[in-house]
């Protein structure tokens, strides 16, 4: 069957060329900035894989060569609009302005990490695939009905939109015409799943084509183009135009996670072909050719974001993790008295452990 | 005061939620134009307008999920499952975030919302239309499960529930929806959402039930004192948390216990409590803990449904088997 | 947005006269006996309204309106195929081959109604709106795993089309290619829930873009078009051809079950007319005028069905429930130990009641 | 005869049946090219081919219907749902279709598959990678709930459950599929599944577990037994149809019981068999009955996970207080 027609954008090509004009949205400070952000991305998650791979974390999700994606949609969103990311979303939450301390919390399996201070009305990342999209619905309704300009921007990997939570989430938006923006990040895989075996659809932005919702397609590994699409997509939603998908192509340039090895599934042919098409690098060459960034200012950058990595590993090394009972103490809003004697039991467990340090491992 | 069914209870508990909080919301299927498939939501749209008494296209998955990022954003939604044999493809939700929001961010996001869902058997509906399944949601940690047997008690624990800043799974006894009218004042106090009621004193035997159950346990606890035995009879109406002290007091001085419901024996509610006796209650024990309920099978359809229902008898003859106890044998309820 | 091109099918028009050459799988033959079974279909549906509200079956979903839907799928079936029907799809069942008396066991809440005689191969009514569009599927499958020329055929109304399980369904399908047609009877209500407010999509066709598959709209209401283009879609599918989702568009034109008042949500306006494009009489007309079908030959089978239903009434008041043990015995292959105690109780508790009657009431 | 893990006898047991049946096929999300994540069933798709070894789309609750609609055309379907933390968007599946096919069609019909989950905690895993959610289908009429906790076992059950006309759902203990190796006979041999194993004599105290918690369990008797106490130790391994009679024929002998599972106490299957023992074995009960079990809480994350684990510390502790009744105060494992 012949696809339908799906736009598709991108502003800066492979080689860090720009392929058109650049909206007029991304200013200077807005390029390097996503640049910055992107680079913090990229180390972060080469240090959250070393930290897993010492026994310092658990299971990780790397986010390589999909920088572009994280930041660029980070940065379309206002203040106030809610995010609703995926265990694989950090970057997203880190340029929200969750702290890097709360980062490693969460990575490390310490619920207290959610408590972030930063986007109060973020939810946490979603383990169970696709069901974060219904809340990004509810959320949405709940900013229209209280006539704020607010939007809501949910996060879905290609596997993600064979869930039916991905169509029943976008039909309730649909109809509510909910303040909404489904961001799928294509990265060609679902764990050892490729793209073409989880949907016989051409484009996953189509998928919207059911719910009768507009879809596009933007190219995940050009900041701009993610910036761009999905900062008008939520711009639109804000203004009661309703909700949309938008489907970013990016590429998944490692395993699934630290416990994944994707040599057992995938050709390492292709894989090196993505390489060229890595976000960061070219948007380096775009910042360099157009005199907005320099050599010197890369290791400056580096140094500065490698001192804060170290400084935040250190500080979580020395953290204690939660006392016993935190288990039961928020559960409910108040303790209720069939759990107080499960409580008492597990404080006189633990009663040596609390701030002994961690009990992990 | 006005005399209301059950079903009149709820909807005048929404209505009060409605009127008295602007961000009570209702969802659901067929609640608005139609006031739901048994009127509970009738007039309410009329009243507060399509954007509070949400209609809904047909997914009960996302009628959870929407309610969560609701909740989330200060909204309090009040979810209605138009069966409880439709609830199912909304647990993903329940389990993974409905009771969990709270305790993953350490309260920094909760979800106060309220999922209301019709149950049980002996209406003459088709299959799915009779299910009881209040275990599969009593055995997830972080949510309470409500189940009202009366106008007032619909009234106060609806309200309870609705206010509650935890979420609530709120169980209806379609059965008893309009067999009964009660004088219920729509003053919207409150009922305790962490105590057992007791509707009955006795000295012989503690007959403990829930929901729909408790009318034939009622009825029991008549004949018994009609035959000189007399019954005393606890509504457990929260599941969970569940208030064992109560049933524990109880049948210390009975020194009997019947445990009545609706769902089928293995794994339902009831072996909880009866298993909490083995713990905690051994000892005020005189007699095997009888378990009066439907059978492990799938509730047949309406032309014998009457079969797998509990009656009165079925119960008043496992009390006067355990106060007959040792000189009857015992534990032949549902053996 | 703009809806994508859904192709529209249509012979026979509401006024009875052709509008397009009928195709060549329609003759005579089949003409008659679509509508012959279309009137059976009616008077079936009346009588089981007449039998729920004189207490001797429990609620009914009537089909009034949708006759040229059940039944012009049913014979677009080869025998093999396998239905997965919906409480409303009686007709289609009785098309098919299961008998009468087993129709009114079924109606009348007893399981025995479901061991039918008829397609062996086919689900029983599935009650949870769209559950049982996976199932088509995974028969698809093994259909096709198994080399075999058949295919499933699900049956899904406009309200089960907003259920994540109709789109995995789908999306399953179209990966698979799986020999499977998605029947969609859009009677433009789900209970009190009009068709416009169930989805923003402009036709429930093109949900099928979702998945990759063809999706295609038939004018519910002609029987020719719901036969052709069924037909043709199951041809496809047994051909290797894949799966595809065809809309009928047919209008519910009463309550939708006898415990449903439609006035409470629906306008008599567009009801009436509604009832100018119904189908049995644009049928008979069409056959009328070409001289296919007379008075007489109306009266005969008026005749003949209502003394069928008779008979099969009056059987089905004679018969004796299931026994009482009949709820433990089909559940498992054979009855556990675990469940020998109930069983046994149930059995005395009962014991006079087996072949005394219904107990129903 | 080779010496495997729990999940290389799984993967045996999947072999043997692929080989021995055309009709076997298996489903589910990475069991293909990558073997499934747990490598369950790695091989076999490159021994048997993909169409039968299918990599399905993401999508849970579908995984189970086409499963049913495969098992309905006489196909033996196994599963895979990759953590038991992602199968609930299958349970209305599980609860509408997999359990009743065969009763609502009075036979004509049926649904012989088999779901495979691994469960528990204790592997340092994210959120929702711990679950002990058997209870909720335990309390399903018309499936069969099976668990392993050996390689033998794992084995032998799992064939009993592909060959089995009923519907299984099978949960494998993740915690314990690599901690031990066994020597297992590729023998096609078919282990009960109506039977309870007793694992271990004794005569002081009966200790009731399944799946990962047998191992503290059996670490629990062997600490009794250095301290000279004689724990008999049974492992339910099928929690439904149960079978009751083992476990009270032990409870008469020792009049002491524990049971002991990972899942959250309240109205976990803990409670069912505690319940039956209220019922049916009042009078051996020599003491209260104990539950060591996880707590009703979200198990926390992985730093401290560690906290909701059941030890055998934990059962032993309660073994004693039971053994050491009315000496020592009872009931404290959960109360
Ligand atoms: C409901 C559910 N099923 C299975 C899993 C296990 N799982 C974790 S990630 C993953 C693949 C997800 O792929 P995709 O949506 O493309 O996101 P990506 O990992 O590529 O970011 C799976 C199957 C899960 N977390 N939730
Ligand atoms: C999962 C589920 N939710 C709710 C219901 C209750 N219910 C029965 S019919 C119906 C409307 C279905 O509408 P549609 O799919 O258009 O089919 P129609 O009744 O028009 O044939 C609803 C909500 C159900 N049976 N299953
Ligand atoms: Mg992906
Ligand atoms: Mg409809």
């Amino acid at each position: 069957m012949a696809g339908p027609e799906i736009p598709f954008t991108r502003y800066i090509d492979a080689e860090g060329r720009a392929v058109a004009a650049l909206p007029n949205s991304a200013g200077t400070q807005v390029l390097t900035r996503l640049y910055r952000e992107m680079v913090m991305a990229r180390r972060f998650d080469a240090k959250m894989i070393s930290l897993q791979r010492t026994g310092r974390i658990p299971t990780y999700p790397p986010t390589l060569g999909q920088e572009a994606f994280h930041i660029g949609l980070a940065h379309a969103m206002a203040e106030d609009d809610a995010l609703f990311p995926t265990y694989r979303d950090m970057p997203s939450q880190l340029a929200r302005g969750i702290t890097l301390a709360e980062a490693l919390l969460i990575l490390g399996g310490d619920e207290r990490g959610n408590d972030f201070a930063g986007p109060r009305a973020d939810f946490p990342q979603a383990i169970p695939i696709a069901t974060q999209v219904t809340h990004a619905v509810g959320a949405a309704y709940a900013m229209k009905l209280r006539g704020e300009r607010r939007a809501a921007l949910a996060i879905i990997g290609d596997g993600g939109t064979s869930k039916g939570d991905f169509y029943e989430a976008m039909n309730f938006a649909g109809v509510w015409r909910a303040p909404v923006v489904f961001a799928i990040n294509n990265n060609g895989w679902a764990i050892s799943m490729p793209r073409d075996r989880q949907s016989a659809a051409g484009t996953l932005a189509q998928k919207s084509i059911a719910a009768g919702i507009p879809g596009e397609q933007a190219d995940g590994n050009d900041a701009v183009a993610v910036y761009d699409v999905i900062g008008r997509a939520l711009a639109r939603a804000r203004d009661g135009g309703g909700p949309s998908v938008v489907e970013c192509l990016t590429h998944r340039l490692t395993d699934h996670s630290t416990a994944d090895d994707a040599s057992r599934y995938r050709d390492p042919g292709p894989l090196s072909e993505q390489w060229k098409e890595e976000p960061v690098q070219r948007l380096r060459t775009y910042l360099s050719d157009e005199g907005l960034w320099s050599k010197e200012d890369e290791e400056q950058l580096i140094a500065e974001i490698d001192s804060r990595l170290e400084e935040t590993v250190d500080g979580h090394a020395a953290s204690t993790p939660p006392p016993p009972e935190a288990m039961f103490d928020h559960l409910y809003a108040e303790v209720p008295a069939d759990l107080a004697g499960q409580r008492r039991q597990v404080m006189a467990r633990f009663a040596g452990e609390t701030g002994e340090g961690d009990g992990h491992g | 005061m006005a005399e209301v069914t059950l079903v009149g209870a709820v909807t005048l508990a929404l209505g009060r939620a409605l009127a008295d909080d602007p961000d009570v919301v209702l969802l659901g299927e067929d609640i608005g134009v139609n006031g739901g498939v048994f009127r509970a939501t009738e007039g309410l749209r009329d009243a507060f307008g399509a954007d509070r008494v949400i209609d809904t296209p047909l997914a009960e998955a996302a009628i959870a999920g929407v309610a969560v990022g609701m909740a989330a954003e200060g909204l309090r939604p009040v979810a209605e499952f138009q069966f409880m044999g439709f609830i199912y493809p909304a647990l993903d939700q329940v389990v993974s975030h409905v009771s969990r929001l709270r305790n993953r961010t350490r309260g920094r996001l909760s979800c106060p919302l309220v999922i209301r869902a019709p149950y049980g058997g002996g209406i003459h509906g088709p299959e799915h239309h009779s299910e009881s399944m209040e275990a599969l949601f009593a055995h997830i940690p972080g949510i309470r499960v409500v189940i009202p047997s009366s106008p007032a008690r619909a009234y106060g624990l609806l309200l309870a529930a609705i206010g509650s800043p935890d979420p609530v799974a709120f169980f209806e006894p379609k059965r008893l929806y309009r067999t009964v009218k009660q004088e219920v004042a729509d003053d919207g106090e409150e009922l305790p959402l962490d105590l057992c009621f007791v509707l009955r004193e006795g000295r012989d035997v503690t007959l403990v039930s829930w929901g729909a159950s408790i009318k034939e346990t009622l009825e029991a606890a008549e004949a018994l004192d009609e035959q000189g035995l007399s019954a005393e009879v606890i509504d457990v109406a929260t599941l969970t948390p569940l208030d064992m002290d109560s049933i524990l007091a109880s049948v210390e001085k009975t020194g009997r216990c019947v445990i009545v419901h609706e769902a089928p024996y293995t794994g339902g509610f009831g072996a909880e409590i009866a298993a909490r006796l083995a713990e905690r209650g051994l000892l005020s024990l005189l007699s095997p803990v009888e378990r009066v309920t439907g059978y492990d099978v799938i509730p047949p359809g309406p032309r014998t449904e009457h079969r797998y229902a509990v009656t009165a008898d079925r119960i008043t003859a496992a009390a006067r088997r355990a106060i007959a106890f040792p000189d009857e044998p015992a534990g032949q309820a549902a053996e």
